[in-house]
Formats: C-alpha cells, structure tokens, sequence
C-alpha cells in the first residue's frame, strides 16, 4: 500500500507538469494582464518596462518555465495587481473556505446519511417520500435566492444575523461570532447539497438492499437491525466513500457565489477576481492548488476505498 | 492549521445545535438591526471574550464596491478605494475637499510662481505614530523610490514631467537617492522642479495627491525589491494617518485601529472597517447596520436602490456634484466620419435615458465637463435629440447599411446595459446596425485597449478640479487611446491649460468640449448625480464626492 | 444422413488439415506485490498443437481456467499468440497484418456464450447483420436484404426480427443471431464458445441441433468449448481435453468415453452426473480441490498435484502429447496422451489380457 | 407424525407498477427427515421463488398470497419477523446460487460464520470459533484458519461454495434449501460439493431440497422429484418412478432433449419447440399446451395435479406419483419406451 502511495505520488509530478502547462497556455492565450493596465497617468514606454519586469515580453513557454523554476525553490509569485504573495493570498483565504466548505459538507453528509439511508430502508414509505421530495426542493431552489431570502429574514426583518463576513471585524470574535455568521452560508450551501447527497445515498444503499448478500444475511435470521446496520451500511461505505472523495475538490475551491453574497472572505471571490483581472501568478498559484488537491483527493478516495472494500489491493 | 480548523469545525457544529438559543439572545430588540458590535445579546449567548472586547470600542464600517488592489503606497495605482484606504494610514501631501479645493494633509502649503518650480512644505506637527517628524526626507525617499525600477509603478510614468526622471518612463535607477527634480531645502520644505510648465491643479491633482509618504526612519535600509514584497504594509506599525492597518484581505475587508498619536488629534472612532460588498449588498448592508457608510467614487451604489437607501430611517443620504459619466468612445479608426459620428449623437435621446434609467436624477454634456467643474461655464448647450437630422447627415455619408458595429459595455452597469440596448435600437432607426456585447469590466477595458470593437462605454470620472491627464489620454493620444482622435487643436489647447489662470482654464476646456461636439470622438451618454449615504448614529460624516475621510478623526457616534 | 456425411468427414482427416496450431502459447503477467520481486506468468496456454480438419468438429473440454477460451480467441485472431502459430490455408496468421488479415478474418468467425454482451443493444438487427457484410464487400446495399431474409430463415427466425432490438429477443433467439452473423460471411472455421451453456436446457438443444444442421448444409469446421461433457459429446467429432493449458488427450469422441487414459479425463467423466438413478455411484473417485489451488508447477506434468497416479518421475518430466500405442502398434486412430504412467498401465492391461 | 416440511397450496404474488403476478400457484409438498427433494425446471419456472418463499426472503414486492408452510408443525407465514427469524438460519437453512454475490464481500468468511452461530447457539466467543472451525474442516475446507481470515473474493468458486454450506450448517439445520449450488461451477467441483452434500444428509439426517435444472443430478441425488414448469408443479414422484415412468409430456420432453453422456452418438436431440410463455400467470389450462406435441383442445381446460396410477411393466405404481396432464393420466399418451425408440431412428437402422 505504501508502495502504491508513494508510486502514485511519483506520477502526480509530471501530471501536474502537464496540467500547469496547459493552464498556461489557455492562460496567456486569454490575454495579457498589462491590457488592464493602461490609464492617463500610463506611458507605453512605462508599460513596457512593466512587461519586461514581469517578463511578460518572452513567450509564454519561457514565461512558465520562469514560473516552474520559481516553483521549485517554493516560490509561488506575487500577485501582478496587489503584489502580494500569491502563497501569503491562498493562505488567507484558503483557512475561511476550508472552514465555510469542510462545515457545510459535514453538515450535509451528517444529515444526507442518515436521511438517505433512512429512505432506501424504507423505500415507497410516507418518510420516503418526503425525504425525496424535499431533497429535489432544495437542489431545485437557487443557493443565491435562498441566501437573499435568508438575509431579508435574519438580517433585515429580524437582525438576528450577521449578513457578511465571517467575524465582526473591530472586535475579538470569537466562536459565537463566527458561528453566527456561519449560519446563513452555511444554511444554503447545505440546502443545496443535501438533496442531490441524499437521492445519490438513497440509491447507492437501494442497490445495497438489492444485493444477494443482504438476502444472506437474512436468510441466517441474525435479525433485521444486524442485517441492515452491519452488512448494509458496511457495504454502503463504499458509494458513502465516493461521495464524500467527489466532494473534496469543492471543499478547495470555495463557492464563488454564496461567498459573495455573503461576503466571505475566501478563495472562491480571490479566484474570480484573480481571473479577471488576468493576474497570471495568483491564477496560476490557484491552478496548481486545484490540481494538487484534485490527484490528492483522488488517491485518498482510492485508499479509503481499499480501506473500506477488502477486494481491492493496490500492488 | 488542520488542528485548529478541526477544533473550529467541532465548535461550530456544537454551535449548529445551540443555535436557537443564539437566536433568541439577539431577537429582543424591534428596533432597526442591532449593531452587530453595540448591540450585543446580553442574555448567557455571548461569551466573556465578546462582551469585554465589544464594550470599549467604537468601530465604523465602510462599504465599497471595488475590490482593493494594494496596500503598499509604492504600488499604488489608479484605483481611488486603494488610495483612501492608504491614505487612512499614510496620509497624502494634499487632498480635494468636498468644494474642490485642495486642502493641507501632510503638506502645510503648496506653491509655485513660475508653474516650474513647485514648493511643497510639511506640516510642523506632522509625526509619525512613533513621535519622530515626517521630514522632507520621508517625501523624497518615498518618491524615488515609488519611481524606481524595481517597483517599475506603471501608473505615475506622468513623473517623466520632472528633472532627474526618465523621459519616457518617469523612472529612476534603484538606489538613487537624490535627483534634479527634488530638492530637499530644508526639514520640513521639499521643491519639485518639473521640465516643463505644469498647472498648480495638475501638480497637486496629478502628483502630490497620490504621494503618501512612508517613515524612512523604519523602511529605510530596505532595497526597493524588498519594500516592493513587504508585508510590512499589511499591518504597519508606523503611520502618519488618523488610523492603523491591522488586518487586510483585499478582495474582502481592511481592520484599523485608531492612531493614538494622530498629530491633529486621536480619532474618536476606535476601529474603522472597510469592507467590500457588492453594490447589490449595500441596502441591504446600510439598512442591517453593517455597513455606516458609503460614498459614491468608493461604492458604485446602484441607480435603482437610491429610493430605497433614501427611504431608510438609519440613514441620512447625500446627492452631491454630477462627476461620474457614462461616456461612450468611438473608435475614430473604424467610424472615420465626423458626420456620421454626429449623426449618431443626435439620434440618441439622452434626456430620455436621463429621465427613464436616472430616474431623472443625471444630466447631459457635451464634452467631458460636468456642472460639477469649476471650468464649465455653462455656454455648450448639449446637441439635441433629432433623428431627422440625424437620417439627413447619414443621407450624406458613404456606409454600408449592412455593416454592424461592435459596441462592447460593461456587464456590471446593468443601467447601462439597458441603455445601450435603447441606444442600439435609435441608432437602427438611422441605418446604423450596432451589436451590444455586455462584458465584464476587465476583459472590457483590455478589449478598448487593443482597439478589439467599434464603440465602447464605460462610466469615467474626470477629476474636475484637473481634468488634463484624462482628456490627454482620452483624445490626444492617437492611437494609443480608445478612441484613436488626433486633433492638434486639442493638443494645442491641452498645452496651454499647462500655464493657464483659472480664467484661461475654463476657455480652454471649453474649446476642447466645443471640439468634441462638433468631432464625436466621445458621446457623453449622461452624468450620474453622485450618491452617498451614512448612519444617522454617524455625525460629522459628509458623504461627499471628495474629502470625506480629510476630518475623519472628527467622526464620531451618537448613542 | 448424419452418419454418412460423419464418415466423410471422418475420411477428410487423412487430408491435409484446414488449419493447424502449433505450439501455440498465451502467457499474461501479473504484477507481482513486491517491487522487485519476478512477474507472475499465468500460462494460459502453454505449448497446444493440433490440426483442425475441413468439416470436422473438434470439441475442447476442461475446467474453466484451462485456457479452453483464450485458446479460441487466438484461433480467429481475437488474441495474439505469445508464441507459436496457427497456420490457415499457408498462411501463419500471427505473421500477417491488419491488410493480409482482413480476407482470413471473414473465414474464422467465433460465437459466444454472452450472445448479448455482443450484439450492439442500439442497432436493428437488419443493421447489425448487414454491416458485416456491407464492409467486407459481400453485398451491396442493393442485395443486402435478401441477404439478411436468407440468413434469418437459415437460423430459424422469422423476417420480421429485422427491425427489431437485440433486447426484444430470448436468450435462444439471440444465440441464433449470433450464429447469423458468424455465418454470414460466409465462414469455413467458427469457435462456438460454450454457446449454449446460458440457456435453458429446452432451448439447448434447438441451437446445438441448429449448429449440427448449419454445418452438414454449409460444410463448417467447428471448435466447440464445452464445459459439459455430454453436449461437448453430442457435437464433437473429435474432442481435446485441456488441462492448465495444455492438453492432455485427444481422441475422437467415442473413443474418449469408451476408454479415458488420462486420470484427469477420468475424473471428468466420472464427475458427470448421469440421469439414471438405478447407476447411482455411492463411492465415485473425485478429484480433490480445484484448478485455480493448483497454479502450474515449474516442471513436471500440471495435473501431477491432484493426480492419483502421480509418481515422482511425474514432477519433473513434463509428459508430451502422444499417440497411444499398444506393443508399438498404433492402438485406434489418433488418440493422443500426455501422461505416460497411464499409457504404461493400458500397455500392462493389453499385456495381461 | 408431524413431516419436516409440509408446503399447502402455496401461492406467491408480485405486485410492479404493471399490477399483480401471481407467479407460483398450488405448490404442495412435504419432506421427511434426511430426505433428499429435487426441485427441476428451467429458469422462470418457479424453483427459487418456492424456495425463497418457504424462507420468507422474497423480494420487497413479492409476498405469499395463498397456503401455508409447515415447518416441524410450526406456520412459518403465520410467524412475525422475530421468530422467524429463530428458524431461519438455524433451524432452517438455505444456500444459494452465487456464492460469490451472496457472501458480503467486506466481512471474512470467519465472520460471516460466527454471525450465524452467534445469533442462535449463544456460545461463547471461543467455542464458537471453535465450531466455525470444525464447520470449514467438515466442508472439505483443508486450512480452516486461513479460510477463516479470508475474504470472499480471494477464494475459488468451488472453496466459496463450500463457505456458504459451512455458513448453512453453522447451527445443525434440519432442512437445508440449495438452490442450484453448483450452476456455476466446474463439473469436477460440482461433484465435490454434491458428494459433501449427500453425506452431509446421511450423517446428520437432514433433510434436503435441493433445486437444479440439470435432469442429471436428480437423478444422482434425490429421493423425491418436483419438476416445475411456469409457476406449478407438472409432475411428482419418487425419482425412480419418475426416470422409468416419465408422465407428463414436459418431463419426457425434457429428458429427450438433454445429451448424456452415454447416449449413442447418432441419436439426434429432440429439442422442445418455443419457449416458456411470458405471461403463464393469465393461462388457463396446461401452461406447456403450446409446446407439447400431444396437445388436443382440452388441454385448455384447468389441469389439477392428479395422481397417475397406470401401472407399466412389473413395476407397481407409485402411490405418490402425481401429474398435472389430463391425457397422461388417462393412459392416452404413448409409453415412455415408444417414444424413446421414436428418438433414435438413426440408431435402429
């Protein structure tokens, strides 16, 4: 296993090579970040400085293999219109994401498991029923027009809750603070995931129920608790273990609008702004994250799938 | 990192569950939304740490809508939110007030007698947050380095008009620690001497409103490639402003604290906030009370919300001078024919956008002056509506009627939007087919830049008081500008406003605008009346279009 | 009739043979666990020679894990062989490309047991039938059809299943499309990979009856892979028994049964089952464990682990196929054995009696 | 005496949204202790849904509409999931087709043994080890230990077969139900595990149903023979009467269509035209009229399963031999021996 690890890890580098290179091409074929820059107080001469500091005059192969080496010593860049390091901008940014997304994914899967699991047990019950139908409601209501509703109720209307950021700035926070103003994105990006989590948890266990091994199991009259607990939710690990894998990359990668509605302070809002305005080495720093968290992601799933499924080895 | 993160997760699904108890703590009052920091819950919801931390301190917040670039003043560029937000903390050598005028801020006085040599002089009080003086020294070290080839800040090459900086990119080597052009006279008087003839309000507007000078005393042993990658500026611990940076994220918020040793006097707000919202979010940011104040060159409020901010009982609001208008450049290149361009003109009914998208709350110019400039003496009357007209003048110009124009506009204006699509329907009406393509404001501007449609509109905003570097750039850059005009009687007249009395200023702006009526290389759509609002807890806050943070130590809340 | 045109076939062996294999080899490598450690072969199959003669049907049994199919599949060169050859009508087949192959390739056609796994579930049966032919060049768009109509009432199924989706058909019905889309390009060789080993014994016997009739009408040479003995017995003129791919006798069908040498024969036949209970057989001698506990042994005979004559010559002499002989006389046409301990013993019993 | 099994009219029901199916009708039959019962039919013809509904494991949708189970004297459709559930597994056990899809594939063989033995014999954590042991060894499963340990999926078809029976036999059964146990095996393993089987009935006197749609091992194992065709039991008998006395003209078509081993090779197969009806539910009448050669037009009236007493040859006839044919009951069909010879024309000349 550890074996397998460390190879699949070795193949990560030159996928990640390829994944980076082609980011930078689609990157610099978009268009050139110094077109943001000119103004009245801009000379051409002065933007051609520019270009050169940046090294944006050499073509774009040349400009990347700079950006690979930089990478090797660690070295992430500065972002081209805040001059900020692009390593010290994820590492803000990435903390609040990684809070907003790893809660509402706890969330979601906390209540889209039970729920599910619930719902294939009982398939074609009232519970049933109403689980599915809830779930497509909320996959079917729009995460922004949810989070405007809920600002209007809990921030306007009734000023229960904080409508943006994630600590009142100007004072120490604290836990309650961040809480209650987790609450609302929190609310939206779980409404908008549960439903899809538990209609996919639904069937996965469904074909569970289905299998000859569960007839076994109750054809030794062990009881129907130890037939659906043990042998069903065992089993069910397995699709649970996908889901949660799928699920990881979005943890990264923030979502642009609920934290813009809200004002969170993550990396989806950097990532868009970081697109448009063509800033090369921030995008680049997001790519290369994505990517890494992607193959990562992917060989966790496929350890914990081992982990989970006794007929898979890795050699 | 994960640790932590994992604790916090823990915490916060506890707090999922206690959550209705939170709830019920901060429900008890009827009264428009409780401060989130004031009006804490004082039942058992709130924690120790809060309450303590939340108690003593006054804390303002500041809406706007752009994002901010930078918080190094070496980097600085052209962004307005970026150099208010600097200048909090770093306060500039002038400022406009809300009369236009420019006001001392670190300077005491700014002269010149032969428009060559300009003489700046320091305030006497002027000390850092660490009690040392802010010296000429400070501005000169500031400025060389500000212009040098390291930092290599594209946005003040307009520095080449001094000795001792590069004719084409204003720079300077790195390293230099003194040039023709900055003379240190004495501890606290610094002269700038220019290669050229330059107006008072283009030295001030241009130049010494942007320099915010830095403590040499602390930065000073630093290489430009370091000051340039410092986070020193993220939470400065010397600062000549009203305030301190202690937390930045750019794309979402600034923290300050208040600076104690500010030397006219320590602000009484203990903590200001800016915070970036979408301008969708600033009704709902206002009427919550997350957001005390917004002013319109920081936060692009939208039309449509100006009734609703305006019917808001927490709120005072604030129509100030028209600045901001929404022009539309014509690439001259692609529509050479001045007949056609004034064709064009007058097939658009301004007033009738004014009225309908405004709400009336806009005018119409011809030209770049609004009622808001001190040069606009009112004498251009704008060119009326008259589609008639317009068919006739088209009668007489060679244009394929099947040919489409590409008019490119800014997705985020949806006011706009809506207009260009009233505009593409007029100029149908004369045999002028137009294509309106809503792009996001970046991809719009690089597109202008490389000539990539037939017309474009943005919303520009000429500082009035010294609209010279714009209207150079805009028309008198050939084809290094937008629009691609060449006129040497713009050229000419844009030298002479260099040396010019306020009398001659405003005959000279105004032959330029008689200009742009008679050659269309711009159509001014309309002009914004600017908007502002803040709190009515808020007192001596003027929401006006400049100088709104020049007192901002006098800012104070009412119970 | 049946008879009759057996024996012709029968005197057709003296004839050159349509197509030989020889030495044919199919190893597959696992990855081995340890890094350095040396790749796990899996000899799928190892070193099998025989002829095939025009109009005969060779039966090929074995457990499953024998090679029976991957032995098939590089017959009609579905599979490259690891080494060896199968020579067809002079040509050697590993040897020709994609070009030289594609006139061969009509003439060895294979049918399969999953019949549905290989009928595409989006197209017609018209379309599925006629595009063989229409790329091969043996109809035209003009002709086709006729063609289609011929081949459906060859296979026993009516005009209108032209329109119709493979998924609209019984298992039956299905293997008789396969069957029509082997022959309709006009094949001399088809692989019947255990082509009835899905269906219901009701239905087994209309396609085996439906084979045995394709191949008097159209003179085919069949391989037909068998699990079961006794349909492998009712189709086969001859029949190769595999063991770990090898195999390890071959005689002509009656001959098999009558007097099995091999013990794994044996084994086989007194596994199946027989449908009389009055010839119940309270102690048969079975085989202990199965052929995937038994991995092939370095050297020696395969079978050697399980066998109950095995003797120590028997673990590192590797028996060769050979024909019978009794005293150095041919014993009966072509019955071939690779396990001399069994030879030498019928050797003593012809010797005793 | 109570019988081990006495199976009453049973009828089993699917409901789809298509409406109901009633796919097994008037299923009676009983087994004694240590007896061996053949179930044989194709696919579709009602083994497994018999099967299946004896053990109360239908599907969701399936339910017994009509009968009863006696078991030792005991209903099973009578009893709620709890006791059921006391019967089930232990007293009454059942193996099923695929031993791969049916064993769990994420818990060990040792696991999926103790599970049984634990549920019902409440023996302590080693002593049940200790039987789970003896259970593998007494299956033919040499390294009981290791087996033990094991995964399903690193065992061999035959091995996985043998888990299954040892998983069956964790608690002494006294009926086993095996439902086609060794379909999918090799010829040589399905000798094995039927040998195991048989004397497994001899040593522990069980009794067992053991369900196949190869003619061949009815004829190997069983005392007693149910043939089924479409959801009914056509024919029943003890398997002597049954292979010298084929009645119904399904099992004789059966038998003629099925290669032996010892057949001449000449003899050509005499296949079953079509295939079984897809709605047999709604047929009145003989479900096998539309194949059977000698149909006339009262086949299309209900057939009852009626003893058939023509006594041929020596032999007397068994009483207990019952067929679901009008004509066979009455003698108006052929004898075995004349059709037999009718099949191997080649042959006789």
């Amino acid at each position: 296993m550890t074996k397998y690890i460390l190879k699949r890890l070795l193949i990560a580098i030159p996928v990640l090579i390829g994944i980076t290179i082609v980011d930078y091409l689609i990157m610099s074929l978009a268009g050139s970040p110094l077109d943001m820059m000119r103004g009245p107080r801009v000379s051409q001469a002065a933007l051609d400085a520019r270009a050169i500091q940046l090294g944006l005059d050499q073509p774009w192969f040349m400009q990347y293999f700079v950006w690979l080496r930089q990478l090797m010593r660690g070295n992430l860049g500065y972002s081209i219109r805040g001059h900020e390091a692009v390593l010290a901008m994820i590492g803000r940014s990435i903390g609040p994401t990684l809070l907003l997304m790893g809660t509402s994914l706890a969330i979601t899967l906390l209540i889209a498991i039970p729920v599910g699991i619930y719902s294939a047990v009982h398939q074609y019950s009232v519970g049933d029923y109403a689980a599915v139908t809830l779930s497509f409601v909320g996959s079917s209501i729009p995460g922004f027009f949810l989070a405007l509703v809920l600002i209007y109720v809990f921030t306007i209307r009734l000023g229960w809750l904080p409508s943006s950021d994630m600590v009142t700035r100007g004072t120490e926070g604290g836990t309650l603070d961040l809480i209650r103003h987790m609450v609302m994105p929190v609310t939206v990006l779980v409404f908008s995931s549960v439903g899809s989590n538990i209609r996919y948890i639904r069937s996965a266990v469904l074909e569970i129920l289905q299998q000859d091994y569960m007839r076994t199991a109750r054809a030794k009259g062990i009881g129907r608790f130890l037939v659906i607990y043990k042998h069903g939710l065992r089993n069910a690990l397995l699709p649970i273990v996908t889901v949660i894998g799928m699920q990881i990359p979005t943890l990264f990668g923030g979502a642009v609008i609920v934290e813009q509605v809200f004002a969170w302070p993550g990396l989806g809002l950097m990532t868009m702004s970081a697109i448009l305005q063509r800033d090369y080495p921030v995008i680049m720093g997001i790519a290369l994250l994505s990517a890494v968290v992607v193959l990562a992601a992917n060989l966790l799933t496929d350890v914990l799938y081992a982990v989970v499924n006794p007929a898979i080895t890795y050699e | 990192m994960t640790k932590k993160i994992m604790t916090k997760l823990l915490a916060v699904l506890l707090g999922v569950a206690l959550l209705p108890l939170a709830a019920c703590g901060g429900s008890t009052a009827t009264t428009p939304a409780p401060q989130t920091e004031a009006a804490k819950p004082t039942t058992a919801a709130g924690t120790e740490q809060e309450t303590t931390s939340a108690e003593g301190d006054s804390v303002v917040n500041v809406g706007v809508t752009n994002k901010l670039s930078t918080f190094n003043p070496l980097l600085l560029d052209a962004t307005e939110v970026a150099k208010y937000a600097q200048g909090l903390s770093f306060l500039p050598l002038v400022e406009l007030d809300s009369k236009l005028n420019f006001v001392p801020m670190l300077a005491s006085s700014v002269e010149t007698e032969d428009n060559i040599t300009f003489t700046v002089k320091l305030d006497e009080k002027a000390v850092w947050s660490d009690g040392v003086p802010v010296t000429s020294d400070d501005v000169i070290w500031f400025i060389l380095n500000l212009m040098s080839e390291t930092m290599s800040n594209s946005s003040f090459s307009t520095f080449y008009m001094f000795k001792g900086f590069d004719d084409e990119t204003g720079m300077v080597p790195d390293g230099t620690t003194e040039v023709e052009g900055l003379v240190r006279v004495d501890e606290k008087t610094v002269q700038f001497v220019a290669k050229m003839p330059l107006s008072l309000e283009t030295f001030q507007n241009t130049f010494i409103r942007y320099i915010l000078p830095l403590p040499k005393h602390v930065l000073g042993e630093m290489t430009p490639e370091e000051l340039k990658t410092s986070t020193w500026f993220n939470q400065p611990e010397v600062v000549s402003g009203p305030y301190r940076m202690t937390e930045i994220d750019p794309a979402h918020y600034v923290s300050y604290v208040a600076n104690d040793k500010y030397f006219r006097g320590r602000p009484k707000i203990d903590r200001l906030n800016i915070r970036v919202r979408t301008p969708s979010q600033i009704l709902s940011g206002l009427k919550s009370g997350e957001i005390d104040f917004v002013q319109n060159t920081m936060a692009a409020v939208p039309q449509e919300d100006f009734a609703a901010i305006e019917a808001l009982d927490n709120v005072n609001v604030a129509f100030d001078n028209p600045v901001t208008s929404n022009i539309i450049f014509i690439n001259t290149k692609k529509i050479p024919d001045v007949k056609m361009r004034r064709a064009m003109l007058m097939a658009i009914d301004r007033q009738q956008l004014v009225d309908g998208l405004l709400l009336g709350n806009g005018e119409i110019a011809d030209g770049f002056l609004t009622s808001a400039s001190p040069y606009n003496d009112g004498s251009l009357e704008p060119v009326a509506y008259d589609p008639e007209a317009a068919k006739e003048l088209m009668a007489q110009v060679d244009w394929d009627a099947s040919r489409v124009l590409d008019f490119k506009v800014n997705s985020g204006d949806q006011t706009f939007v809506n207009g260009a699509n009233v505009i593409a329907a007029q100029l149908a009406e004369i045999g002028i087919k137009v294509q309106v393509t809503p792009l996001d404001l970046d991809t719009l501007l690089a597109d202008a830049s490389n000539h990539d449609c037939d017309m474009m509109a943005v919303q520009y905003t000429l500082a009035p008081v010294d609209p010279f570097p714009d209207i150079e750039w805009l028309v008198a850059y050939g084809e290094d500008s937008w629009t691609c005009y060449d006129n040497p009687e713009v050229t000419r007249l844009l030298g002479l406003t260099q040396q010019a009395t306020r009398e001659e200023l405003t005959q000279h702006y105004m032959a330029i605008d008689r200009i742009m009526q008679e050659e269309v290389p711009i159509i001014n759509t309309y002009v914004l009346g600017s908007f502002g609002a803040s709190a009515k807890r808020l007192q001596n806050a003027q929401a006006s279009v400049y100088g709104f943070f020049n007192q901002v130590e006098t800012w104070e809340l009412v119970p | 009739m049946n008879s009759e045109w057996r024996q012709s076939a029968a005197a057709g062996f003296a004839e050159n043979p349509l197509l030989s294999v020889s030495e044919l080899r199919r190893y597959y490598y696992a990855r081995s666990r340890r890094l350095l450690a040396r790749r796990r072969t899996i000899r799928a199959v190892d070193g099998v020679s025989f002829d095939l003669y025009e109009g005969e049907t060779l039966g090929l049994v074995g457990e499953s894990g024998s090679g029976k199919s991957t032995l098939g599949r590089q017959l009609v060169g579905l599979e490259r062989p690891t080494a060896g050859s199968v020579h067809y009508r002079g040509h050697v087949l590993s040897r020709l490309d994609a070009r030289e192959l594609a006139p061969i390739r009509t003439d060895l056609q294979m049918i399969f047991q999953d019949s549905y796994a290989s009928l595409n579930p989006r197209k017609p049966i018209f379309d599925i039938l006629s595009a063989p032919l229409l790329y091969h060049g043996l109809e035209t768009r003009a002709t086709v059809e006729r063609r289609v109509d011929e081949l459906l009432a060859m296979v026993g199924l009516a005009a209108n299943a032209k329109a119709r989706y493979p998924h609209e058909f019984s298992g039956g019905q299905r293997q008789r499309l396969g069957i029509a889309r082997a022959i309709s390009v006009n094949p001399r060789v088809i692989v019947c990979d255990e082509p009835v080993s899905a269906l219901d014994v009701s239905i087994q016997a209309q396609i085996l009856n439906l084979l045995l009739d394709l191949q008097e009408e159209l003179g085919l040479t069949y391989l037909f892979i068998g699990h079961g003995l006794s349909v492998v017995n009712y189709m086969s003129d001859r029949i190769a028994v595999m063991y770990l791919g090898k195999i390890v006798e071959l005689a002509p069908a009656e001959e098999l049964f009558r007097r099995p040498l091999h013990p794994y024969t044996r084994a086989l036949i007194a596994a199946a089952p027989i449908p009389d209970p009055r010839l119940r057989r309270p102690d048969v001698e079975l085989l202990e464990g199965d052929i995937s506990s038994h991995n092939a042994p370095v050297s020696g005979c395969n079978f050697q682990p399980r066998c109950p004559l095995a003797e120590s010559a028997c673990r590192s002499l590797e028996p060769a196929l050979t024909e019978v002989c009794r005293y150095g006389e041919r014993a009966v046409d072509g019955h071939l054995l690779a396990c001399p301990v069994a030879a030498r013993e019928l050797m003593k019993k012809e010797g005793e009696t | 005496m109570t019988r081990l099994l006495d199976v009453r009219g049973l009828e089993t029901t699917f409901s789809s949204d298509f409406g109901e199916k009633t796919v097994l009708n008037e299923v009676s039959f009983q087994i004694d202790k240590g007896e061996i019962l053949g179930i044989v039919g194709e696919s579709g013809s009602g083994k497994s849904v018999t099967a299946l509904s004896i053990m109360g494991l239908l599907a969701a949708n399936g339910r017994v509409s009509r009968g009863e189970v006696y078991f030792k004297g005991e209903n099973l459709l009578a009893l709620d999931e709890k006791a059921l559930d006391r019967v089930r597994g232990h007293r009454l056990t059942m193996v099923f087709q695929d031993a791969l899809s049916s064993l769990d594939p994420v818990f060990t063989i040792g696991n999926q043994i103790l599970e049984s033995i634990r549920a019902h014999l409440r023996l302590p954590r080693q002593e049940a080890r200790q039987r789970a042991l003896r259970l593998l060894d007494q299956v033919g499963l040499g390294d009981p230990e290791r087996i033990m340990a094991a995964y399903p999926h690193t065992l061999s078809g035959g091995m996985r077969q043998r888990a299954m029976i040892a998983i069956a036999l964790a608690c002494d059964p006294d009926l086993l139900i095996a439902d086609e146990p060794t379909t999918a095996l090799d010829v040589t393993i399905q000798a094995q595990i039927m040998a195991l089987l048989g004397r497994l009935r001899r040593d522990t006197g069980m009794g067992l149903i053991l369900i196949t749609h190869d003619i061949g091992l009815i004829a190997e194992m069983a005392d007693r023979v149910l043939v089924m065709y479409a959801g009914q039991i056509v024919e029943q008998s003890d398997v002597f009467t049954l292979f010298d006395q084929p009645a119904h003209p399904y099992t004789r078509a059966l038998m003629l269509a099925v290669p032996t081993l010892r057949d001449s090779r000449e003899r050509r197969l005499r296949p079953i035209a079509g295939v079984v009806p897809e709605n047999y539910e709604s047929m009145t009448g003989c479900r096998f009229r539309d194949r059977c050669r000698y149909a006339v037009a009262a086949c299309a009236e209900p057939q009852p399963l009626v003893p058939f007493a023509l006594n041929v040859g020596e032999r007397l006839p068994d009483p207990g031999h019952l067929v679901r044919c009008h004509r066979a009951a009455a003698g108006e069909l052929p004898t075995t021996c004349s059709v037999l010879l009718e099949s191997a024309p080649e042959s006789a000349s």
